[in-house]
């Protein structure tokens, strides 16, 4: 037996590995520069778009433009009833979408059996994150606003979004729930957990940080979106900001639309500044995801 | 010791009942039955939209002939008598051609940038860098469509092509790009991070460059969270409505002025979703067969979306790498 | 500008009105709705009126159900939508609020072309007009293609412009269509050899960058301009916009009466600030004093003629 | 101990001495037994790892599982808690009674199986959590209702890592060395208090000092608990364990029993010729 | 063999005679060190984990640490081929000569000492990757131009593996059992041929055949590389290695280096009493 091992190990010999580790090193370190320069690009890019926003949106940036309701004269028109309606609609939509996305995916991914099934829900959700966000504001106008008689509502709208968004929020905190290894949750069930004990305080910890990812992703849409709220909403001007989950709303995406929509340049350089705002105020609500994601990455790592 | 591990003494085990608690089983249980119906949530969403796209896509269908529908290469609608056709190719290729054009962009850029802030770039750049990247995907894609629009085309597509037009599918496909890599860069540098450092280690200690390490190993392990951002962008390119509605035109490729194909990027190049925003909040009466043509397409688009989504599917599978 | 021939005073109850209802339809008149509603609500303040911009054909959809009180319309309404407000039993008025002008421009570098006659911009805008170089158009204008920029082919100005210039004849399809004006304005500006139309503000507001192509309906060319408009010279391209109002809620709520009321008093003020044109004296005593017939029941909603001849007060 | 008579045999492993028998005076065999294997079969998709097992586990006692690698003995151990519910691939046929009832069978519910019998695994895995928050998790899901530190730190004393960490309980179970996980692995099952303690190999990254102190521990709970330990180590297994259990690969390399039976009676007089040559011939 | 002499000093470490010393005619201090390691200190944050240890690695020679669980012998493994790197908080100070250079040089390429210093880490870690594809992937990059086949045969051979896998080379490196996972990394480590190889206790999960093997392996190595192993069996280093390091934790709790010298030496004749108190008084 040893000498079956010593002949056939014979043939493992130095001559035959060239590792040109330099050579290795100059292709890394070119790849190195794609990634930073991709990286460099998006931002050059990301940039180049701000600036084209921020241009001329600074000078028209003013107290009236988050006070005011909106006006047919520039100088006046603010946005103040559109503000408050994104901010309902994006936390509203924001934790309906993360509580129901975060649920399918901790059934999907710690509960369901794996099987057809299993494929078919995932196919179906990578399925509804393609479908135009119109569709969802025709599915919102005939569920919603139809079916279950709440009208052009504030809470139409939400629910609208929230069902829109919900792909990316299932998708990635899928992902992440995937990514924690299975050794931990060995780990909890042989010490006598529940299921649900091991995914709430092991599994769901770990993956918190991609679960953060996705609500970011998912805020950042909702905030943006038009189209969906168009058909659901409707409404092109508000004068009151919405007081309650059946009042009609607006929103800001929808204010600049319109106001990108009028004749007068003016208003071209107020919906500029309205981006900005609406780019703080995402900014503002995202800062604490993004802080808590901070805080959980920097804690688990195995 | 002795006295220290009192807290051990198994004293008081609670009689043996393997059938468990009934009070935390069906806690247990109640949790259970509130996933499940999470993910019902989304099976309705499906089934809500099918049944709303069948519904009234029938009434389309029954005036047009879904093989003409499929077949046809003349995309008018929404024009009077003879001139109108229901040839629904240009605006499908219209829709392939800037989504192929925005994943060319958003996938490879997006994925080195991830590559980049995960496996390269310090602790703060990162820290910094991707919720930047993160609000950049709030923009209302109206934005997008008019930066496509006024800084795309004319500053920097023009020197390059010089008789570009000023509405063409290469300009939204960019921006669309623009706009989906935040999706990819922000997920995927999630699943690179997730790769436990053994990983790395054992490449590492094996005489692999970083970049080694990286290209073969960390990306491999991570290729499901990865492929799952490409979804979510991908998906969200073939949706994207604005950004297509004022950059790429309105008029499906090859019928508009100067082009004659219906590959033809450099011009006017309706997509369907570009087609059945616009219709719906227009002028057009409600129960015309221009109308409900916007349900047909609509309907087209979910049932090649769904196709793809199974192609994808099927191919990660196969390449899916479980670690631990 | 002539005088102002009414004067609007809130009575004495509008400040303690109130009520909740929408407005929706197209959006080339929203504007003028949205400003009515903002000088409405200085002096009703509970009075909660949204405007929504469905588009003219969601918003009789919207209509015929109920639950709009009002429909903004860049075009008349269709026979199907009426029959389907019929079919609910929604009679409604139909008033005229401004003028607007479609503007035939072309870029400000563009240095041939001043004027066109409708024959021309017929033969340019056909499908059998035979054009696709300037030269077509005239001998002496350069053999350079023609890029023609429209509204899309489903809004009602698409409608209107070729009702007015092409009649029967079919209109070209391998022009460039957005429904966003300002979008329209980039495309004509953008190219020495553009043509496009839109509504008449955008054309004030981009005067830098284009120039208006005067109009000649067979006794001259007659270039937009608010006098043209206003007094009908500017033809065929002026055109009226108007709103529908659903009868009942007009006659049964005071809060929908009063709007109206006030709308039709003051859309002389409000239409040049959101760049559309006032109706003239005449025609504006005229629409105000149908919504007052409208408001008592003296007269018959206009859906009862609706089909027999044309309902529209002449403008 | 009455080990004269068969001197000859213990010497012929080399490194175990007689005295190193622990409570061969027990009386094993007629002990209850708590644990039972009947015909156990497990399949890794369609690769048959574990033949046909039969096997009892008494109560109160040490049994050790010794064989080569790769002949299934976590596989088995993994089973006797249902943690192998977890590996999609595997698929376990045959009885496993524990107190009488079928852990498999339908109402029996997998956590309450779980939490009677703990489980150290074979490659450490403690939770990205503090070390003291690794051990006081596990009691507090099992309602411990008494004082935490004192509980986290017996638990700590008794794994033989008190002194380590005392210092560091709040940092990370992921900064310790291999062996000090493997430690706080232990502590972490101890301080769950179960009745059976699963063990696959927990001294295998350990030094002599600290395995001592942990099979010193293993006697002491033996009164109260009954365990069950993966040992590649044969005075370990000698030292420790009231029985053994070899297992071992058939020509088809699928997982076998060889034999089992009171440790010392394995290491001096097994039965079957493959024992033999396994603990002795090939042990130098 | 003139072992005669220090007979009685072996005898009080049982389960180790004589004849388990190996090459111990070798000239050892006479032959070339290959690393030198001059006051080294490494903390992690704030916590010094080693504490000035000055140690020299002969060429072609075996070298073993041991020492009790948590002194720092992983960690002064790892920063030989600069695996430390990894770890943010990790900071070395001190010379890590390999050849006569300093391998935190600044101008010292990291992947060009991990290449000539191979590393099988403490916890097995194989790639998600198919069994061929772990083996095979370490001489792919390090441009391997023979046949990949016979290759990733023989790597397995040498580490004792081929017979369990030689039919299911295409499954996954992670379906493995912990011991066959541990030879996985050592027949990956071996594939990529370094000049030396770090081994953090390559056979603790091993049966005793196994780890026969292995030490074979390794005696067999010897001439080509250099070895050095991390054990916390007193036998195996006394079987296997040339020479042993014997690490420790001083009051503070922080690693220090205790003796080092010829393993027969230092198993028969230690100087150090805590060397010797560690390797015969306390284990047994
Ligand atoms: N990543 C880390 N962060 C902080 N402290 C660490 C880290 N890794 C190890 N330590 C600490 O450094 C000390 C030495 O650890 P090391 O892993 O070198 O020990 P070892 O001698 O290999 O022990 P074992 O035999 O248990 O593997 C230990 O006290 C350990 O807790
Ligand atoms: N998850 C798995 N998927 C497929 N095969 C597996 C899996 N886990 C283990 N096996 C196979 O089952 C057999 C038994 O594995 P097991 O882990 O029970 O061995 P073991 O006796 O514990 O070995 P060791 O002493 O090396 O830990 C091995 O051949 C192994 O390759
Ligand atoms: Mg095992
Ligand atoms: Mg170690």
């Amino acid at each position: 037996m040893s000498s079956e091992l010593i002949s056939s190990a014979s043939q493992i010999s130095k001559a035959e590995y060239q590792p040109r580790v330099s050579a290795r090193q100059t292709i890394g370190r070119i790849w190195r520069w794609v990634f930073f320069g991709s990286t460099a690009l998006a931002i050059v890019l990301l940039g180049m778009l701000l600036w084209s926003v921020i241009g001329p949106g600074w000078n028209w940036l003013s107290w009236g433009l988050i006070t005011n309701p909106p006006s047919r004269f520039p100088e006046k028109a603010g946005m103040n009833p559109a503000i408050w309606g994104s901010i309902w609609i994006v936390l509203g939509s924001g934790v309906a979408a993360f509580i129901m996305g975060l649920g399918t995916a901790i059934y999907l991914e710690e509960y369901a059996e794996k099987g057809r099934f299993n494929d078919f829900i995932q196919t179906n959700i990578s399925n509804l994150a393609g479908v135009p966000s119109i569709v969802y504001g025709l599915l919102g106008l005939v569920v919603f606003v139809d079916l279950m008689h709440m009208g052009r509502t504030l809470i139409a709208g939400v629910l609208t979004m929230a069902l829109l968004i919900l792909p990316v929020v299932v998708i990635s905190s899928r992902e992440a729930i995937r990514a924690v290894p299975p050794s931990l949750r060995e780990a909890s069930y042989g010490l006598g957990a529940t299921k649900w004990q091991t995914v709430w305080n092991h599994v769901l910890p770990s993956a918190f940080p991609g679960i953060l990812t996705g609500i970011i992703l998912a805020m950042s849409r909702a905030i943006g979106e038009t189209a969906p709220l168009l058909v659901v909403g409707g409404a092109s001007q508000v004068l009151w900001r919405p007081d309650g989950p059946f009042s009609t709303f607006m929103v800001m995406p929808l204010q600049i639309y319109n106001w990108t929509g009028r004749p007068h340049e003016e208003f071209e350089h107020l919906a500029a500044a309205a981006i900005i705002v609406l780019m703080i105020i995402l900014l503002l609500m995202n800062s604490v995801a993004i802080g808590l994601r901070q805080h959980f990455s920097r804690k688990a790592r195995w | 010791m002795s006295s220290t591990a009192t807290p051990l003494r198994p004293d008081n085990r609670p009689p043996l009942n393997l059938m468990g608690k009934r009070g935390r089983q069906r806690s247990e249980e109640v949790i259970r039955y509130a996933l499940i119906a999470c993910s019902l949530v989304t099976l309705l969403t499906t089934l809500g939209i099918i049944g709303i796209l069948l519904f009234e896509a029938a009434n389309f269908f029954a005036d047009i002939p879904v093989w003409d529908f499929l077949t046809g290469r003349t995309w008018t609608p929404l024009f009077a008598g003879t001139q109108q056709e229901f040839g629904v190719l240009p605006i499908v290729v219209g829709t392939l051609m800037t989504s192929l054009v925005a994943a060319c962009i958003a996938l490879p850029i997006g994925l080195a940038a991830a590559i980049y802030l995960s496996e390269f770039a310090n602790e703060r750049a990162r820290s910094v860098l991707k919720p930047v990247l993160e609000v950049l995907a709030g923009v209302p894609t109206i934005v997008y469509g008019f930066f496509a629009l006024t800084f795309i085309t004319p500053v920097i597509l023009k020197p390059i092509f010089p008789d570009i037009g000023t509405f063409n599918g290469l300009s939204a496909g960019i921006a669309i790009g623009i706009m989906a890599m935040p999706t990819v860069a922000s997920l995927s540098e999630d699943a690179l991070r997730a790769v436990p450092r053994s990983l790395r280690e054992a490449a590492y200690g094996l005489g692999a460059t970083k970049f080694e390490t990286t290209a073969r190993v960390v990306v491999p392990a991570a290729v499901s969270g990865i492929v799952a951002s490409f979804i979510l962008a991908v998906s969200r390119a073939v949706g994207e409505t604005m950004i297509v509605a004022v950059a790429a035109g309105q008029s499906p490729a090859g019928q508009s002025g100067a082009s004659g194909s219906m590959f033809d990027l450099m011009h006017s190049m309706q997509t369907m979703t570009g087609f059945i925003a616009y219709t719906f909040s227009s002028d057009v009466a409600r129960g015309t067969t221009a109308f409900y043509s916007l349900f047909g397409v609509a309907l087209l688009l979910f049932i090649m979306t769904f196709a793809m989504n199974l192609a994808s599917q099927w191919v990660t599978k196969r390449y899916r790498e479980e670690y631990d | 500008q002539e005088e102002n021939v009414i004067t609007y005073e809130p009575g004495d109850g509008v400040s303690d009105l109130s009520g909740a209802f929408e407005a929706d339809g197209s959006s080339t008149l929203g504007p003028l709705t949205e400003a009515a509603i903002e000088e409405f609500a200085a002096i009703a303040p509970n009075v909660r009126i949204t405007n929504g911009i469905s588009g003219t054909g969601g918003g009789f959809e919207r209509f015929s159900k109920g639950e709009t009180a009002i429909s903004n319309a860049s075009r008349p309404i269709k026979d199907s939508e009426a029959e389907a407000c019929a079919a609910a039993g929604i009679s409604w008025f139909k008033f005229d609020m401004a003028y607007d002008g479609i503007t035939v421009v072309v870029s400000s570098e563009n240095d041939f072309v001043s004027d066109l006659t409708v024959e021309e911009l017929g033969n340019i805008w056909a499908a059998d007009g035979g054009v696709t170089t300037w030269a077509d158009v005239r001998a002496e204008w350069p053999a350079e293609n023609i890029e023609l920029y429209g509204p899309g082919t489903a809004s009602g100005t698409f409608d209107y412009f070729n009702e007015a210039i092409l009649g029967e004849r079919e209109v070209r399809t391998d022009y460039t269509p957005s429904e966003d004006d300002n979008v329209l304005v980039q495309g004509v500006a953008g190219s020495k050899n553009a043509l496009g139309y839109f509504g008449f503000s955008y054309y004030e507001e981009n005067q830098d960058v284009l120039k208006a192509v005067a109009i000649d309906n067979g006794e001259g060319a007659v270039a937009p301009s608010i006098e043209s408009i206003s007094d009908g010279s500017y033809a065929p391209l002026g055109r009226t916009l108007y709103v529908y109002v659903n009868a009942e809620e007009l006659q049964s709520r005071p809060e929908v009466a009063e709007f109206v009321e006030f709308y039709a008093a003051t859309a002389d003020e409000i239409a040049p600030s959101v760049g559309y044109i006032a109706l003239h004296a005449e025609a504006q005593q005229e629409t105000y004093d149908h919504v007052l017939g409208a408001i008592d029941g003296s007269i018959a909603p206009d859906s009862d003629s609706f089909g027999q001849e044309d309902a529209t007060p002449a403008a | 101990m009455q080990l004269e008579s068969s001197q000859e045999a213990v010497a012929r492993i080399p490194g175990i001495s007689a005295a190193a028998f622990q409570s061969v005076e027990k009386e094993l065999d007629t002990s209850p037994s708590l644990i039972e294997l009947r015909n156990l079969n497990i399949h890794y998709g369609s690769f048959h790892a574990v033949n046909d097992v039969n096997l009892s586990i008494k109560q109160n006692s040490i049994t050790a599982f010794i064989g080569p690698s790769g002949c299934g003995k976590s596989t088995v151990l993994r089973c006797i808690n249902r943690m192998n519910d977890l590996i999609p691939s595997a698929r376990v046929d045959g009885e496993i009674l524990y107190h009488g009832q079928d852990v498999n069978a339908r109402n029996v519910d997998p956590v309450e199986v779980r939490r009677r019998i703990g489980m150290v695994f074979q490659r450490p895995n403690p939770f990205p959590k503090s070390i003291y928050e690794n051990v006081a998790w596990g009691a507090r899901i099992n309602g411990y209702k008494g004082n935490y530190d004192e509980l986290v730190e017996a638990s700590l004393v008794r794994a033989a890592l008190w002194d380590e960490v005392k210092d560091k309980l709040k940092d990370s179970g992921l900064s310790l060395s291999g062996g000090q996980q493997q430690r706080l692995c232990i502590a972490r099952a101890l301080a769950t208090n179960p009745d059976v303690i699963l063990l696959d190999e927990p001294a295998s990254a350990l030094d002599p000092i600290s395995t001592l102190k942990i099979e010193e521990l293993l006697r002491e709970l033996e009164s109260d608990y009954t365990i069950v330990i993966v040992t590649h180590n044969m005075q370990q297994a000698a030292r420790v364990s009231d029985r053994t259990v070899f297992f071992s690969l058939n020509e088809n390399r699928q997982g076998i029993l060889v034999e089992s039976g009171p440790t010392q009676k394995m290491f001096t007089n097994p039965e079957d010729p493959r024992t033999e040559g396994y603990i002795s011939g090939r042990f130098g």
